[in-house]
């Protein structure tokens, strides 16, 4: 269907076609659910997923075309695109895992969806944003539905605790970062980022509006992306979140989040690396480490998962960190393994979930590999990749990454990066130990009447694996997607110096 | 390219799994679990006998692009250092999947042929990559069978036995990991190229500081596998609590792969290093063949006191192979196939015994030559194998490799010989605690002798072990010329090393030190 | 010249096939079918054996067969070529070992005849001739070593071969560890030789090879290998200081004690000795040793024997006193007189063995020379015999030891070793008085026999008494193929060997006649003695034991070395195993730093988590930590 | 009329943002916390005018309408968080949320 109508639009909104698609849905849903019983959600959910599919075919239709769109408001190049397929795969999964969930738990089906498709839409609106303005509504987009997603187990007190603690850090870290725009609005005079990328050069990168600007609005991303110290929030909102939703904050949000964080410094403050990539080392350091040594003590899997995401967002960092081309393509395809396997992880335990959060201790999996040993077999395959076994796709993210780093010489920084990986395979492998090697959990899956879930974990497998052996054209897009984004943002630069 | 033979050996298996992890009905899972063993059982027969002993390169190889990005590419090839120990696997797995379905393995035994058999992908992989990545991915994916292994049918503390051994290995493989690609690092600067194939990584130039690094994270990765002392703690507790077919797959072939990861990777990639680290490792090995006898002969746990053994037994292995030269390498390769073969059989062996009895307690035992005397003639057999008895396998390994490392060091050699003393002392002793003398617990007067299937186990190795000590040469030929090959790059390495030396020497005396530079360069 | 000469193979091919018969076929087709293949297949290797050895003797002196089989170790330009070798030494060698090993096999059906074990004991008996024949045979080092350690592990299963015994399985392993230790020395040796060749481009271990380059291992190296290999030899053939297990080793079979603790494995070191001649010749000061320690040890081990009770223990030791004579010899260069004596030895110690076992058979197992007494009427061929061998033993002329004895004393004196054969001379008359000890303890005064055992006393079967009487005849003629030189046809012997061994070249002038004078007169004191002792005054003993209480105890506990090897070897090495290393070193330190890293990485865990309070506020103060810190990082930047 | 020096400006939007922080941090009530935050994002609002109009570039104009929005968006949103809390728990302290922790 793509081609002839994406023809006849005028370019400038072509590129966007996607967010409209996925906002028109949004609201479509709302309104359709208006007389929907939160019960029987599940039509609605459909809905959503037919959108998110809509979308994810406008989205393949821009890949490969470049420039900027609004008078440069939104940067339209393989990054954003890359982005877009990524964030709606997500929002996908998401959705297969809330079909029954919704329903069993009574949740306020169009408010779900519809938010759930706004929060990708910011998501979305960060990926491709051209200047400061644009990020910051993207990211108030997504945080804001989110805040209320975390909430919608209205019943729920852990639900509601989790949305004001997210709540209250979220503004109050939105407003550091909207300080930092402001410093750097100050320093370079413009929010464009192709503009600002131009201008930082010579004495500028000692301007100490500008340093300062660099400065809050790392915090501002390294609350988003749950890097220590702005990670207090992460265990606790993932815990008392909808599962489904932590699912979706975890890759999601980190998605939309990373999309951000890598385009705003990575691509456009890339010339000021040497400014911020040290910062950026100890960042990554502290995260991987406190994130795995918290998690080996955890008991709750929910819990678990959140304090493994920090350190997972540590091992981004360090990729991030290196500010290199390569170290950009290695991030972006970690960050597509990392959803992947994610996703399925959370699907898990979703299917593994009774009524409520009940069934989240990771005592409750035992011997689940008697009852169920497809779960646990595909429990087994997530747990693995998380923790970098190879042949999976989390290996090969962790080996991208490292090899990048290496070849900057971040010796210090990989060794302890390593090092975590022990310790994260440690407490990936008692949730192992507990499927396999102990008895008598209380979980019980009943997949049969749940083909959605079915698919989103059979879909998740394939893939974890998929990525892993055969990573050849992934690791392709992935550097493509870097790649053009940084090519844009030359060739502005170029534009703007003569 | 290729012939795809390997890559048939190698995933065969894999296919076996995951046919026999359709299946209903237990036995018939057995059952094909078996014959699915038996196809890279005979593959790789064939590729002994079709082996050219007289190329000393990689045969059979297989090479397609995989991964472009990086240069990494689906290698595969054998040459003589890996044939043998690809035998060795596959007869070791067919072996101790036919005695785990007599009975030693009851509950899941789906999930215990699938991982049985994932195994075997995993360590044939491992041996047969010539690509570094291929072989990383082979020699963690070999891990995680095993873990199962031990954490689901082991026994006692069956999870924390598991747990220490994936952690220990992770350890070293991860630092590995980081040191691989450090190396293709280092050789895209020398060769504008990435690649992770061996033979072109054989050649990067490097420091002397990186390559010592280097070594180091390869050499603990592989010290961690062997285990050399003091890094050793992992084995008695993973041999103990693993059941029997996880003991034997572990101490035949598991531990090999520490052993040859030093000759395929650590002192190839490093030999300036390797020939520098000779007396630590000497040092090491000789520590490991005492301290592991000693200890075992304290054990009070058959188990326990064997996967001891295999400490000071991997000790004579490490000891042959930085002797650095033909004999004490070949003697090495010999005694891992050795080492596996009879150890394999005394794991067996304990294995039906405490079918028999639930219990390993040496003390448990006395006088059982009575009641089980074709058990205890075979139990004899390999012990005495395992020994080092002229006439058996274990002995023309342990010659070898004694005579290889008097040639390099004497005192290494004269500490090494006091093993054979011990060994002999912890053997005996426990067999003459469990065999002989008079029958102490009325249990043991009553427990039957070996059943048709466990003979049929066992006796092919008492054949592998009497053949192999009789006429060992159809072996050490095939392996030779690759030990010869890969000890070129050492040899330049020691005329380098001593050449320096010659001048360190000449330095204080008058004498014209490029005269003797010239003739060690026309020796080298 | 060499001639190939295929049948030796056939010489171990045949007690091959008896181990095979009786494992597999021996338990099931029963005692008859053991009975005649057992003892059978070694008659036929003793024919063949016998054929060789005539072959051999009608060549030209000097000249050898040979059997190559098939190359067995092969690593780079170190090889082994496994083959068969009979010279006049070797020839020797395996006449006594099939030959003697045959009779004592057929004595062995009577002896076993009521074991129900049978079939296991001949299998052993066979592999054990097989060992045996290897270690003659072998053509070169690594092959020998073969052999040694096959017969070290037979003698370990025959040893222990009444298992359900503890003390016997206990002392068979003895036997065992103690050989590994010579062993150990014996592969050093090797190596050394190995190494010391290889350093001038030559591998090999091929005896006639080694001879040939002997030149190159000149000085150290031949020292230190003769010594190396001496201490296998001090393990297998029962020396000081590794001597201890052979006394324990008579706990099994009598047969047993009397082939292989007697006849054949103990003088495999002399043989070795014999074997490595050339090398021993470049290392005056390993020879000197060797002699030195064999002299002390004839001396030793004889004052031991003087005590001893238990006539199998007297036996015992009378043999590592015989073996310290034969070493005496080798070690002073008489390198035919050591083989001559190993010879006799074996007939006239192989019959006191057989003698001893068909005593104690005929007492249903009783051991003490106090429970005997009088037994001459009762057995009169086993008295007759094992006097004729208790006369060869003490050397009396005419008889086989005497001969032997002499050329070893005469060979320990002309040498130069004046003090080493005076303490050959006198352990000649300690002999004399330890063997007439027994004789007239077993033989003669009254019966002490224990009542209920007195009536059922009976002679051995022929099959038993038939080996006694034809190994009474060798102890009696054997000696004669090496008279004086001048009588008759001289040392025939030593001419026999001479092209192998060499000629013994006197460093000291001496009338041989004066030397076996002596020897001879101090053995007649010792039988005197006896004679006095043990049948004049049989009081005296119990006297001088009373009194001389502190020297009695001494020697009746020999010497107690087993407990000093106890106190300082066997106690602190199973201390240091179990205490030190396996709780120390391994479970404490090195495994608890291990498990001290997880619990260090768990309680880090738990202390970053108590950091989680759940309160907003707090997860916004450490926040804010962060903002602080990284907004004065940049300030720092920028005031830099 | 004199123009009032940028720093001063400046100054004070960074005082009226500390002062947000401080209350944030020190107040119990989770409205008060909340209020600071609005004055957070207002001191950042302030930043934005002057700086716009230093810079003479309307960005900085354009984007303090945007914030206004969604800080009036996330009051909305915040504010009905707050009230379902008070319905299941009865209280609006900070302390008192404490279920999840650890």
């Amino acid at each position: 269907m793509s081609p002839f109508n994406l023809a006849a639009i005028n370019f400038a909104w072509l590129p966007i076609l996607p967010l409209i698609a996925v906002a028109i849905g949004a609201i479509v849903v709302l309104l359709a659910g208006v007389r929907v019983d939160d019960d029987e959600s599940e039509g609605l959910g459909w809905l959503s997923l037919a959108t998110v599919a809509v979308a994810f075919v406008l989205a393949l239709g821009i890949v490969g075309q470049t420039g900027v769109a609004f008078a440069g408001a939104i940067s339209v190049d393989g990054f954003s695109a890359f982005f877009e397929l990524v964030i709606l795969i997500a929002a996908a999964f998401t959705i297969l895992m809330s079909l029954d969930y919704a329903g069993e738990n009574h949740l306020a089906g169009a408010e779900y969806y519809s938010l759930l498709l706004f929060s990708a839409l910011g998501m979305m609106l960060m990926a491709a944003a051209g200047d400061l303005i644009v990020l910051f509504l993207g990211l108030e987009t997504m945080s804001i539905a989110v805040y209320v997603l975390v909430g919608l187990r209205r019943r729920d007190p852990r639900s509601n605790e989790a949305a004001i603690k997210y709540f209250l850090l979220g503004a109050f870290s939105t407003g550091f970062l909207l300080y930092g725009i402001a410093l750097i609005y100050g320093a370079t005079g413009t929010i464009k980022l192709a503009p600002i990328h131009a201008a930082l050069a010579g004495p500028m990168l000692s301007n100490p509006l500008l340093l300062l600007g660099l400065a809050m609005m790392l915090v501002g991303f390294g609350f988003k992306v749950a890097a220590v110290p702005f990670h207090m929030w992460t265990p606790d909102v993932y815990e008392g979140a909808p599962t489904p939703i932590t699912a979706f904050m975890a890759v999601g949000v980190k998605l939309g989040a990373f999309a951000g964080f890598v385009r705003i410094f990575l691509v456009n403050f890339g010339p000021a690396s040497i400014q911020w990539s040290e910062v950026l080392w100890v960042v990554a350091a502290i995260t991987m480490t406190t994130g795995n040594l918290i998690a080996v003590v955890q008991t709750n899997i929910k819990r678990m998962l959140a304090y493994s995401a920090i350190a997972h967002a540590g091992y981004i960092l360090v990729g991030m960190s290196v500010a290199t081309p390569e170290a950009g393509a290695a991030v972006l395809y970690y960050l597509l393994a990392y959803a992947f396997t994610n996703l399925g992880a959370f699907a898990i335990v979703v299917a593994l979930e009774r009524r409520g959060t009940a069934g989240d201790l990771i005592a409750d999996y035992r011997g689940i590999s008697t009852r169920s040993p497809a779960l646990a077999a595909a429990m087994t395959l997530f747990l693995l990749s998380l923790a970098g076994i190879p042949p999976l796709a989390g290996f090969m993210g962790k080996f991208y990454i490292f090899s990048a780093a290496l070849r900057q010489g971040y010796v210090g920084l990989v060794i302890i990066a390593v090092l975590n990986a022990v310790i994260a395979a440690y407490y990936y492998i008692s949730v192992i130990v507990a499927m396999y090697m102990e008895e008598g959990g209380a979980n019980e899956a009943s997949m049969a009447r749940k083909p959605a879930l079915v698919a989103a974990i059979g879909l998740a497998a394939i893939a974890t694996v998929l990525i892993g052996i055969y990573p050849a054209p992934y690791l392709t897009a992935a550097s493509n997607a870097y790649n053009s984004a940084l090519g844009e943002q030359a060739m502005h630069a170029a534009a703007l110096n003569q | 390219m290729g012939s795809g033979l390997l890559t048939a050996v190698i995933f065969f298996p894999l296919f076996g799994a995951i046919f026999v992890l359709m299946l209903r009905d237990e036995r018939a899972a057995w059952n094909s679990a078996f014959i699915f063993s038996l196809v890279p059982l005979a593959l790789s027969f064939y590729l002994f006998a079709a082996f050219d002993s007289h190329e000393a390169g990689y045969q059979f190889v297989e090479q397609y692009p995989w991964i472009p990005q990086f240069g990494i590419s689906y290698h595969l090839g054998v040459d003589g250092i890996s044939l043998l120990l690809v035998l060795l696997t596959t007869i070791l797995i067919s072996l101790s999947l036919l005695y785990s379905a007599g009975g030693d393995i009851e509950k899941r035994p789906r999930e215990f042929c699938f991982f049985l058999l994932a195994l075997e992908t995993g360590l044939l992989g491992a041996l047969l990559s010539v690509d570094v990545f291929l072989f990383y991915v082979f020699w963690e994916v070999m891990l995680i069978p095993m873990y199962f292994l031990i954490g689901i049918w082991g026994h006692g503390r069956k999870v924390y036995a598991a747990v220490k051994f994936v952690l220990f290995t992770m350890l070293g493989s991860f630092l590995m990991l980081v040191a691989i690609i450090y190396l293709v690092a280092a050789a895209k600067q020398s060769f504008g190229r990435l690649s992770f194939d061996l033979p072109l990584l054989y050649q990067v130039p490097l420091s002397e500081t990186q390559a010592r690094w280097l070594f180091a994270a390869f050499a603990l990765a592989f010290a961690i596998k062997v285990p050399m002392w003091p890094v050793h703690t992992w084995l008695p507790d993973a041999h103990t609590e693993a059941p029997t077919a996880g003991s034997v797959i572990l101490a035949g072939i598991m531990l090999k792969m520490g052993t040859y990861g030093f000759l395929r990777f650590a002192i190839p990639l490093f030999p300036a290093v390797a020939v520098e680290a000779v007396p630590l490792f000497l040092a090491l090995a000789v520590i490991g063949i005492i301290y592991g006898a000693l200890v075992a002969m304290s054990q009070p746990d058959l188990k326990r006191l064997i996967a001891y053994s295999s400490v000071s037994h991997l000790g004579f292995v490490m000891l042959g192979i930085f002797a650095l030269n033909p004999q004490g390498i070949d003697g090495a390769i010999y005694q891992m196939l050795n080492h596996g073969i009879s150890t394999g059989a005394l794991f067996l062996l304990v294995g039906m015994l405490y079918l028999r009895r639930h219990t390993r307690e040496i003390s448990e035992f006395g006088g059982l030559w009575k009641s089980v005397p074709i058990y205890a003639s075979i139990f004899m057999f390999a012990m005495l194998s395992s020994a080092g008895l002229p006439g058996l396998n274990g002995f023309v390994g342990e010659f070898l490799i004694m005579a290889g490392t008097y040639l390099r060091s004497w005192p290494a050699a004269a500490f090494a010989v006091s093993g054979i003393v011990l060994g002999a002392l912890y053997l005996f002793w426990t067999y003459e605690r469990v065999m002989f003398g008079p029958i102490t617990h009325a249990v043991n007067a009553t427990i039957r002798d070996l059943t048709g299937r466990e003979i049929a186990v066992l006796v092919p190795l008492m054949a592998l072990m009497l053949f192999m000590g009789l006429y060992p040469a159809p072996l050490i030929s095939r392996l030779h010329p690759s030990v010869e090959k890969m000890l070129e790059g050492v040899r330049i390495e020691q005329v380098r090393l001593e050449r320096e030396h010659h001048r360190d020497a000449l330095a204080q005396t008058i004498a014209p030190a490029p005269k003797i530079g010239v003739q060690t360069a026309s020796v080298k | 010249m060499n001639v190939e000469f295929a049948a030796l193979a056939l010489i171990l091919v045949f007690p091959a096939l008896g181990v095979l018969f009786n494992t597999f076929l021996g338990p099931r087709l029963g005692r008859r079918a053991v009975n005649v293949v057992g003892p059978g297949m070694m008659f036929l290797s003793f024919t063949v054996a016998t054929w060789a050895f005539i072959t051999i003797f009608t060549l030209p002196a000097g000249s050898a067969l040979y059997c190559p089989l098939w190359r067995w170790i092969e690593a780079g330009s170190f090889h082994v070529e496994l083959g068969l070798r009979v010279d006049a030494l070797s020839g020797v060698m395996i006449m006594i070992v099939t030959g003697v090993g045959s009779f004592i096999h057929l004595y062995s059906v009577g002896y076993m005849a009521h074991d129900e074990d049978y079939a296991r004991f001949f299998t052993y008996m066979n592999l054990f001739a097989l060992s045996m024949l290897i270690l003659v045979l072998a053509d070169n080092l690594v092959m020998m070593f073969v052999g040694w350690e096959g017969v070290g592990l037979c003698s370990y299963l025959l040893i222990a071969f009444w298992y359900t015994n503890p003390q016997f399985a206990y002392n068979g392993r003895k036997a065992f560890i103690v050989n590994r230790i010579g062993d150990a020395g014996f592969l050093l040796g090797i190596f050394t030789i190995l190494s010391a060749l290889a350093h001038h481009g030559v591998w090999t271990l091929n005896f006639t090879e080694m001879q040939a380059h002997a030149s190159l291992l000149e000085g150290t190296a031949a020292t230190a290998a003769g010594l190396l290999l001496f201490l296998g030899a001090t393990g297998k053939s029962a020396q000081i200081p590794l001597y201890v297990w052979l006394p324990d080793a008579m706990v099994g079979p009598t047969p047993v004690s009397a082939l292989i603790h007697a006849a054949t494995m103990v003088t495999a070191g002399v043989y070795m000795v014999a074997r490595l001649n050339f090398l021993y010749m470049l290392a005056p000061d390993a020879m000197m040793v060797v002699a030195t320690i064999g002299a002390l040890t004839a001396f030793f081990a004889g004052t031991v024997a003087i005590v001893q009770p238990d006539i199998k223990r007297v036996l015992a030791y009378s043999t590592v006193s015989q073996l310290g004579y034969m070493f005496l010899g080798v070690g002073s260069g008489a390198f035919a007189a050591g083989i001559f004596h190993v010879m006799t030895h074996a007939f006239f110690k192989g019959l006191l063995f057989l003698c001893a076992g068909s005593v104690i058979h005929s007492l249903e197992g009783e051991q003490d020379m106090n429970k005997m007494g009088a037994l001459r009427k009762h057995l009169p061929i086993t008295f007759w015999t094992m006097l004729i061998a208790t006369l060869a033993i003490t050397a009396v002329p005419g008889f086989s030891g005497y001969f032997s004895k002499d050329l070893i004393l005469e060979g320990a004196y002309e040498s130069g070793h004046f003090w080493l054969w005076l303490l050959g001379a006198i352990t000649a008359g300690i002999t004399g008085f330890y063997m007439f000890r027994l004789i007239f303890m077993t033989f003669f005064g009254e019966s002490r026999v224990e009542p209920d055992k007195l009536h059922h006393i009976h002679e051995s079967p022929a099959v038993m008494t038939i080996p006694l009487i034809v190994l009474a005849v060798l102890a009696t003629v054997g000696g004669w193929v090496g008279l004086p030189d001048g009588l008759l046809w001289g040392d025939a012997f030593a001419r026999f060997l001479s092209p192998v061994v060499g000629n013994f070249k006197p460093a000291v002038a001496a009338s041989p006649a004066m030397l076996s004078a002596v020897a001879t007169g101090l053995g007649g004191l010792g039988i005197l003695l006896a004679y006095v002792f043990y049948l004049r005054l049989p009081g005296l003993p119990m006297i001088l034991a009373w009194r001389l209480k502190g020297l009695y105890d001494l020697l009746l506990e020999k010497y107690r070395i087993d407990e000093l090897y106890n106190l300082i070897v066997t106690r602190p090495l199973f201390f240091i195993s179990n205490q030190i290393l396996n709780r120390g070193v391994d479970q404490f330190v090195i495994d608890g730093a291990a498990n001290g890293a997880g619990i260090a990485v768990e309680a880090g865990g738990e202390m970053a988590r108590r950091s989680e309070t759940g309160n907003v506020q707090h997860y916004a103060f450490v926040y804010l930590i962060g903002v602080v810190a990284i907004v004065s990082y940049y300030v720092y930047l920028v005031i830099h | 009329m004199t123009m009032v020096p940028l720093t001063y400006l400046m100054a004070l939007s960074a005082a009226i943002f500390a002062i947000g922080v401080v209350g944030f941090l020190t107040r119990r009530n989770i409205l008060v916390m909340f209020m600071s935050i609005e004055l957070m994002l207002n001191a950042v609002n302030l930043a934005f005018i002057s700086l716009g109009s230093r810079l003479g570039s309307m960005d900085g104009q354009v984007i303090v309408f945007f914030v206004m929005t969604v800080a009036a968006a996330e009051a909305a949103v915040g504010l009905g968080i707050i009230i379902t809390i008070f319905r299941n728990r009865e209280t609006v302290h900070a302390d008192d949320l404490t279920l999840l922790r650890w």
